[in-house]
C-alpha cells in the first residue's frame, strides 16, 4: 500500500500493458497471485494448505485496502465474493452441499496454487542460470565463417550442336506443300449434271450422274456437288428432285421446258 | 584426455576448433560437416567431444545446446566478464513466468498461459519474448477457434545454457508431481470418484 | 608446453584466456590488467606467455599485434573462414542455343544473336556464358552503335573437347545426322492431308 495516496487504475479487463497487469497494491498481479502470496506465508506445502485459512486472510486483506479507500479491481473482488461463497459452503453441514461440493472447488483452487507457485519456483531457477550475456560470454570478435557459392556450368557438344541444329530448323525458310486434291467444283458439277438431264426425261438417280472411275476421294467431291448442283437445277425450274424416305436414293428428272409436273 | 591423442596435433579437431571459435552462431554437427567439406559424422561428434573435454577445465567452454554447439566463457569467471558486459535484458516477472510456462508445458496457447497465471497476458509480453528470440509460434491447436500455441526455439536453449528441454531445471519433478498436468487432470486424479474413470485410483 | 603449469589448471591464464575471447577487440596487458582487477603485470605476461604457448599448435592462436593480444584462426585453418562452396548446374536451354550460335557465327553482337534465335535474349544469358568462362568480349562491331560483340574462349574449347571451333560439325553434318529436321515433324506425319499417304482419311 505504497501508494494509497494516488488513484490505482485497477482494471482486471483492461490490460494493456505489463506494467497495468500489475495491481499496484503490494504489486500483485492479480488475485491468483494475491492468493499465492498468501498462502506461502502460511509457511506450509502448498498441497497441505488450509482453504479456509486462505480465504479468511484474502478476505481480511480486501477489507483492509477498502477500509483505505483503495479502489480495487474488479476480479480482486469477484474472487472475493467467490471465495466468501466459498467459506460459506466450506462451513455448512455436508448434505446441504451442492454440486460441485465446496470441497472439489477448495481442491481446485489449491491445484491452480500449486501450478502457479510451481511455474513462479521455475522461473526463478531458469534466470538464475547461467546466462549468456550475462554469466557466460561468447566470443566477442567472431572472425564468422563465409561460404561462397560459386556454380560451376556444365554442358556438352552433342548439347552444343542439337542446339544450334533446333535454332536453324526453327528459324530456316520453311517449305509448304500444299496437296493437290481431287475435286468436282460446283460449277463443273452443274454442266455436268444439266448436259447429262438432257439426255432422257426420265428418273435418274443422282448417284449415276457420277463420273465412274474417280477415285474415292473425287467421288465424295462429286457426289456432294452434283447434290447441290441438282437442289440448284431445281430451284431454276429446270429439274425436279424426289426420295421416298430418308436416305433412299435420290433421284432427278428433267422438266419439260417450263412445264411443271 | 589422454596426452597421447593430443588434439591440438589432430587436423579434425584444429578443423572443428577453428570453425566454430570463428562462427557467429552455434553450429550443429551437421553444419560442421558440411562448412568442412563433408567431414564424416563420426569424425566431427568424436572431435566434438574431445574437444568439449579439452575445453572442459579452461576459461572457455565447449557446450552444446539443443544440438548445436558453440564456444563461450567459463561461467565460474562471470564475475571477471560481467563488469562492462551486462548485455542481458531485464525481463518483467510477467515475461518471465510466461517463458517458464511455455518452456515447461509446451507447446502452449495463450489461454493456457492464462489459466496458470490467473490473469490476462498482454500481447507486449509475448512480444517481449518473440522479439528476444525465445519463444516462436508453433502452429495452432486443433480445437474450437484453432488457438496460436507457442513453443521455446534453441536461442532459448542457447541463452539459458540447457543442453535440451529436459535440462529445464526441475522439470522431472514437476512432471512426475502432476504439476504439468492441466487441473482439470489432476481434479480427476485427485478426486477417487469421478464417475467417468473408476479406476482412477488405481491409476495413481 | 610442459605439462606441470597446465594452464587449465591456472586460475590466471584461465580468466586471461576467458577474457580475451569475449574482448571485442585486441587487448594490451595493461587493459587486461585493469579488466581482472589489478592483476599483476608478471602474472599477465607470464600467463598470455602460457596461452600462447597453449594455442600454439591448435586451430585457434593467440598473438600478439603491436602489443595486443587476441585470439584468431590459426593462418593455416584460414580457408575455412571463407569457404567456396562449387555447385554443378547444367546449362539452361536458352544459355545452350546462345553459346551454340556465338561458337558458329562468332563474332557475334546480341542483336545478331537474336536474329538468328528469333528470340530476344536476356542479358543474364550471356552473363552465365561469361561467367562461365566460355564467351568473352570481342571488342565492338563497326558499325551505328557500335555494339559488343561477343566470341567463345579457349576454356569452351577445352569444356567441349574441341581441338578448335573448326571442329564444329558443319551445317551439312548437322543435317544428315538428322539435327536440323523440324522439331514439329512428327505433327506433320499425323497430320491427314500428306499427300503420301492416301489411306490417312480410313483412320478417321
Amino acid at each position: 500500500m505504497n501508494s494509497a495516496d494516488e488513484p490505482l487504475l485497477f482494471s482486471g479487463a483492461a490490460v494493456q500493458s505489463d506494467d497495468a497487469l500489475y495491481i499496484e497494491v503490494d504489486g500483485w498481479e492479480g488475485p491468483l497471485d494475491l492468493l499465492l502470496d498468501l498462502a506461502r506465508r502460511q509457511k506450509v506445502d502448498l498441497r497441505q494448505i488450509s482453504i479456509l485459512a486462505l480465504v479468511d486472510q484474502y478476505l481480511g486483506y480486501i477489507e483492509r485496502a477498502g477500509a483505505m479507500r483503495l479502489e480495487l479491481a474488479a476480479d480482486y473482488l469477484v474472487m472475493a465474493a467467490w471465495l466468501a461463497y466459498l467459506k460459506s459452503a466450506l462451513l455448512l453441514p455436508k448434505e446441504e452441499q451442492e454440486d460441485p461440493s465446496p470441497e472439489e472447488l477448495a481442491l481446485r483452487l489449491q491445484l491452480r496454487l500449486q501450478r502457479l507457485g510451481a511455474m513462479r519456483e521455475a522461473a526463478a531457477r531458469l534466470m538464475a542460470r547461467d546466462r549468456v550475456g550475462r554469466d557466460v560470454f561468447l566470443r566477442g570478435a567472431p572472425e564468422g565463417l563465409r561460404t561462397d557459392r560459386k556454380t560451376l556450368y556444365r554442358s556438352d557438344i552433342f548439347a552444343l550442336i542439337q542446339a544450334y541444329g533446333q535454332v536453324k530448323a526453327r528459324t530456316a525458310p520453311r517449305i509448304y506443300h500444299v496437296a493437290n486434291r481431287p475435286v468436282m467444283t460446283l460449277d463443273s458439277a452443274l454442266e455436268r449434271v444439266s448436259s447429262m438431264l438432257g439426255v432422257t426425261l426420265e428418273w435418274m438417280e443422282l448417284r449415276d450422274f457420277l463420273p465412274p472411275h474417280a477415285s474415292p476421294e473425287l467421288k465424295r467431291s462429286a457426289l456432294a456437288s452434283s447434290f447441290v448442283a441438282a437442289l440448284e437445277l431445281t430451284k431454276r425450274g429446270k429439274a425436279e428432285l424426289e426420295q421416298e424416305e430418308a436416305f433412299a436414293p435420290l433421284r432427278i428428272r428433267r422438266l419439260r421446258d417450263g412445264a411443271p409436273a | 584426455m589422454s596426452e597421447d591423442t593430443a588434439p591440438g596435433e589432430d587436423a579434425i579437431t584444429r578443423a572443428l576448433e577453428a570453425t566454430l571459435f570463428a562462427a557467429e552462431d552455434p553450429m550443429t554437427p551437421e553444419q560442421l560437416s558440411a562448412h568442412l567439406g563433408g567431414m564424416a559424422m563420426g569424425d566431427v561428434r568424436e572431435g566434438l567431444a574431445a574437444l568439449a573435454d579439452h575445453y572442459a577445465t579452461r576459461g572457455v567452454h565447449l557446450v552444446e545446446r539443443g544440438g548445436r554447439w558453440h564456444f563461450e566463457t567459463a561461467s565460474d569467471l562471470a564475475h571477471l566478464l560481467r563488469r562492462e558486459k551486462e548485455q542481458v535484458r531485464r525481463l518483467s516477472r510477467a515475461a518471465t513466468e510466461v517463458l517458464a510456462i511455455i518452456a515447461y508445458h509446451e507447446p502452449v496457447s495463450r489461454a493456457e498461459i492464462e489459466s496458470i497465471r490467473g490473469v490476462q497476458t498482454s500481447a507486449g509480453t509475448l512480444d517481449v519474448l518473440l522479439e528476444a528470440g525465445w519463444i516462436r509460434l508453433a502452429g495452432r491447436r486443433e480445437v474450437p477457434g484453432r488457438p496460436v500455441i507457442y513453443a521455446t526455439t534453441p536461442a532459448f536453449l542457447d541463452h539459458f545454457g540447457l543442453a535440451s528441454r529436459r535440462d529445464l531445471p526441475g522439470i522431472d519433478e514437476l512432471r512426475a508431481a502432476g504439476l504439468l498436468d492441466p487441473v482439470d487432470e489432476a481434479m480427476n486424479a485427485a478426486m477417487h470418484f469421478d464417475p467417468d474413470e473408476p479406476e482412477a485410483e488405481d491409476a495413481d
